[in-house]
This record gives C-alpha cells, structure tokens and sequence, in this order.
C-alpha cells in the first residue's frame, strides 16, 4: 500500500521503506501530520529545512510545506508560547516574543549581546552587494573596516567567497548564521535598496 | 558663519539660529555630515552642506590632534570638495560658467551620491538591528536529545580544522568593550598641525606651486599626511593658498597666493583667480 | 522553593524580579498562562518544577500545576507532537511515543551530524578553559549553554571531570573524541589563541 501516491516533489530515488519491524503511522489526517511534526521540530537543534522534513515522514514536500504553514498560523492565532519560524534554511521552533521576559527570568543569562552600529552598517553593505571586497565595503562607509570585517568572519556572520579577478582583493559575503541572528529566512526578506539610494546614474562600477 | 564652539555643549538651539551642535560618535566623513545635516532638520541638499561644510571642517580640526589618524583620508577628500564647492560659491545655487564650475559640479554630485548611498545604507543597518532586536527576544529551542534517541545520532564532524577552531575561540575570549567609538587604538604619534603648517607656509612661499602628493612626500605616516592636509586648510582659510584639482579624487594641486614675505597672511578673496607660475 | 533548580549549575535563589522597564504580559487568561508555560517548557533541557516554573510567572503554584496538567491532557487528546510529562522532580517536554520512528529516521538522516555554531563557540570555550564550569563557560558566551552543553555531553565530545571546589558547579573536560575529530593527538597541539586576540574589534554592544 503506502506508496501509492507518487509524489512529484521527492527527489529522484525513490524513498527507503521504514526499517523492518518498525510501525509508522500513517499520517494520513493533518493532525497526525502536525503531530509528527511537532515532534521532530522538538528534536532539532537547528533549522531544519521541509524537503529534510518531508523525507523523514515519507510525505510530499508540498503537504508537509502546507502543514507547517498552517501549524505556524495556529500558533500565532492561539497566542501559543512557541513559534514556528521558517529562518535560514529552514524550521524552527522559537518562543514567542511576547514570553521573552518570562524566559529571560528562567534563564541563566538573559539578554544576549547586540551588533554595534558599526557591525550593523557593515552587514548592510556586504548584504545587498555581495560578494564584495572589503575596500568596497570601506569607501560605502567612509571608514577602514578591517577590524569589523575580521569580527564579523571569526563570528560566522560574513564568509570568503573567492577573489575579486579586477581587485585580487578577497571577496565576502553573508552567512546562514546572519540571516539566523535578524530572523530572516533568506536574503530575499530584505526590503529592495533601490528606493533608498540616489537616482545617480553609477556611483561606482559595481552594481546593486 | 555658525561656527560650533563646543560640539558635546549640552543644549540645543541657542538663540538667533544659531546651533550648538550634539552629536552622537559618528564613524567616517558621511556619517559626520549626515548627522551635522539633521541637526539643522534639513533635507540632504547643497543648501545643507552649504550650512554644514564650516561645522564640518570644525569637527574636523578638532578631531585632528587626537583622532585615529588611519582613518582620516575620507575625511579630507570630503573636506577639500567641501571648501572647493563652498570657495566656488556653487553653493546654494549654481551658475556653470566655464569647465572648473563643470569639475566642482561633478565633484559635488558625487559626494552627494556617496552621502546618499552611504545614507541608504545606514537606513538598512536601522532595520537591521530592528530585526535582530525582535529575534533576540526569541529564544530557539536548543535542547540536547531525549536519551532513548541518543544511540541515534549519527557520527559528530565538527567542521572546522583546528586553526579556524582556535580562529572561533578567539572570537569568543575576545574582551568586549563597552560600546564607544574606536578611539582607543590610537597609535600614531602626535603631530602639530601648526608646525606643518609653517613648513609648508616656507615651503610655497618659495616653490609657489606644488601637488598634494610632492607636499606629502617626505611625510613618514599618515599622521603627518593628515596634519599637513589640515595646515593646508588652515592656509585656504587665511586665503594664501588656493587648490585646484582637476578631477573628482584626482590630484590637488596647491598654489601659493600669499605673497613673498609670508608670516603676514593676506587675507585675501580665496576665490580669486589669480595666475601663478 | 526553588530547591528544584533543575541543576547544580544554575543559580541559586529565586528568579530575579523582570528587569526596570519590562512591561510583562498579565497572565490573566488561561490561554495566556499556557502560552507562557509552553515557552518555558521550551527552553529548558531537564525536568523542571511547578515550583520554578511558578516563581519565573510569578503566579500561584495551584493555578501553573493546574493548567500544567491540563495542557498535558489536550496535546495527549488532540495527538500533538509534545508529550507533556511530569518526571522525576519535574516538567518536561518529550515527543509523543508514537511519532517516535519518525524522529529515528530524522536523527539517522546525517543532516545533522556538523555542529552547530552555538555547539562550536562552547566547545571552544571547555577547550581552552579546562576543566570549566557551565557557569563560567555560559558567562564567557553571554548566553545561556545548558542546552548546547547537553548536546556536547551527548555526543562525546566533552565529559565531566569533577566538582569545582569553590562554586560547587560540575567541570567539563573535552574529551579524545574531541581531539580525534580534530585531527590533534593531544591538547598540547591546540593553535595557541593568544596572538589572535589583541586585534580584534568588539562588535557586540553590551560588555559581557
């Protein structure tokens, strides 16, 4: 029985049948779906993306994408303290902002450290024109930023992405880790940059 | 002019127009200007740096013996187009009349396209600790595996080598300083702006003309490229100099208009177009 | 109360009061105080008590232990994924046994199988810090490591060794696998850390 839906969104190979003596549920309601769901997102320490959770449920990706969509709207709707986050590449459950006091005084530590200003800025610039060199990044702000561009690589927020071939200059770009830390599921969240920049023909050779 | 007698005076506007300016630590020429630019609640415009170039150079000349002088060439390049612009009077409104009107036209769209650009930029480092703000106040559940999954886990890579681990180690050890502009590394040695200042004095009296670069050469660091450049605007506000640059970011030439005997500046109009050879 | 504190590590006493300023959420609703709960329940890693739980809401024991146990009835009833139980001194969240295969064909995946960043910076820290505290690890961080020390533990990568005389916390060590996984053959090989330090700048704004 069972694999009698195929399912165009598998990837090609076809799926392993569940280990011998091993009883599946069927999953054939939403509830059992969100259900096992809930559970793997339970166990999971690190987004994790819905083609990684559609084949451990042996289930299309577009009825495991639709579930947890739903999953994430129901949280929301009932105020439930975790929230299901779609961040990086992929799911993850977080609590829920409005809790965060309460967490906080659970917690050994609290609060946690923010980027400064110059971090921030930093980020901004390598994010809407990578990959780009590190002197790109200085003439935009005006300022050397070697230091920060060091932080930001030994933390995981920025990454080497080859060499520039006109410049021989090493070129960056942004992390998962970065769009973890601002929440953002990937780089297309960003709000497009061209309404905020000047309508001048070409500042510089390198285009946004 | 509205010269900025102390820029961290605690007040706001003082009377009469007249602005006494607070500024957070800025970072880099186009964050200074943008910051003198609101505190005159303006639109970034030519009327705006018109207003602020004078402030600006003040910032400028009082940062100058203590700022960290690797990072002042920006300040400087802003600077000279400042006061070429504002020497010109192409501020507020501009009147092209010959080819230099034209290369002071241009210079001034790309400082203003730099200053935008550098704008737009900061507007997205605004939402970007807005969004970190909100994800910070979401915890992620990060919780080690119940024991009966334990056997499970599949074989642990770490991902790194040893060098980018001992690289993430420092990352972490690393001591955290309370929030402050980076004033602290300063490492170049002081150098007297007036002293550079009566050198080159001696220097153009004699020579009459030079290129920025000839007038550096024999400087040994940055600091004393910076307190040249500084002397140099010193002696454009006496008016016995006069620079020329031909290019946005090309070479400035420096001419000497103040005479054979030096020592007595003459205060002359610094947009006078007089020939020296 | 607080005897329960879920471990030794942690501190004693009472959840500190919610800091100046922080406007928290009323509780006045059931569906509030379960969201709350349900946030709590979270974040921690081993079972906590009502008792805890009840000092960081800052409501009566007898009304969290009821909506407690009413929230572990509904997941029971409608199936959900977390499996609310009371076990030992306290609370946790386990996955429903039922979805349990899934959760063993996930974990058996591989996906997961690199560290995560958070792993890596506290696996750092018991490296060049050992024997360590958790708390002492978790003050270098500025962020809480229970969860991330249990997953270390969990994969063998950093072990107990021993009690701190003074604070009275466990010291973790790591461990051979550690060294093999790096490729070093003992601690000795370890990159010194020192000449990387001085140079960098501070990207973080709260002093840690």
């Amino acid at each position: 029985m069972s694999d009698a839906a195929p399912d165009p969104d598998q990837r090609p190979g076809t799926p392993e049948p569940p280990a011998e003596g091993e009883t599946l549920a069927p999953l054939s309601t939403d509830a059992e779906l969100q259900g096992a769901l809930e559970a793997l997102l339970l166990v999971v320490d690190s987004p994790v993306g819905e083609d990684v959770l559609a084949s451990a449920l042996d289930q299309p990706m577009e009825r495991v994408l639709e579930t947890l969509q739903r999953l994430r709207a129901d949280y929301t709707d009932e105020g439930r303290g975790m929230d299901l986050r779609r961040v990086g590449e992929g799911w993850r459950f977080y609590t829920r902002d409005v809790y965060a006091p309460f967490v906080e005084r659970l917690l050994l530590d609290g609060q946690r450290a923010k980027l400064t200003r110059a971090a921030l800025e930093t980020l901004a610039v390598v994010a809407y024109r990578q990959p780009v060199t590190r002197s790109r990044v200085a003439a935009v702000r005006g300022v050397n930023v070697d230091g920060v561009m060091r932080t930001l690589l030994a933390r995981g927020l920025v990454e080497e992405a080859g060499i520039d071939a006109e410049t021989q200059g090493v070129l960056y770009r942004t992390t998962e880790l970065f769009l973890e830390r601002l929440g953002l599921s990937s780089l297309d969240d960003l709000p497009p940059i061209a309404p905020l920049l000047p309508d001048i023909d070409s500042i510089d050779d390198v285009p946004l | 002019m509205t010269v900025v007698q102390d820029p961290v005076a605690p007040d706001g506007v003082a009377g009469s127009g007249r602005f006494t300016v607070r500024l957070d630590n800025f970072e880099g020429p186009f964050d200074l200007l943008l910051q003198l630019i609101s505190q005159h609640q303006m639109d970034v415009t030519d009327v705006a740096l018109h207003r602020v170039t004078d402030e600006f150079i003040t910032h400028l000349r009082l940062l100058g013996d203590s700022f960290d002088l690797d990072e002042t060439t920006e300040f400087l390049v802003v600077a000279a187009t400042l006061l070429d612009l504002k020497a010109a009077r192409l501020l507020p409104s501009a009147e092209v009349e010959n080819e230099e009107d034209l290369a002071l036209l241009e210079a001034r769209d790309l400082l203003f396209a730099r200053l935008l650009q550098y704008r737009a930029y900061k507007q997205v480092a605004a939402l970007f600790a807005e969004l970190e703000a909100g994800a910070l106040r979401r915890y992620p559940r990060s919780v080690a595996v119940e024991d009966r999954f334990a056997d499970l886990l599949p074989e642990v890579m770490l991902g790194v080598d040893a060098a980018r681990f001992a690289e993430i180690a420092a990352a972490v050890f690393r001591p955290k300083p309370p929030p402050s502009i980076s004033l602290e590394h300063l490492h170049s040695s002081r150098v007297s702006v007036h002293e550079h200042a009566a050198l080159l004095r001696a220097w153009l009296a004699r020579q009459g003309e030079a290129s920025f670069r000839v007038l550096v050469a024999d400087c040994a660091h940055t600091g004393e490229i910076v307190a040249r450049f500084l002397a140099l605007l010193d002696l454009y506000r006496e008016g016995v100099v006069l620079f020329d640059q031909t290019d946005p970011l090309g070479e400035l030439f420096v001419r000497w208009t103040g005479g054979a005997g030096s020592g007595h500046p003459a205060p002359g109009d610094p947009s006078a177009d007089e020939d020296y050879g």
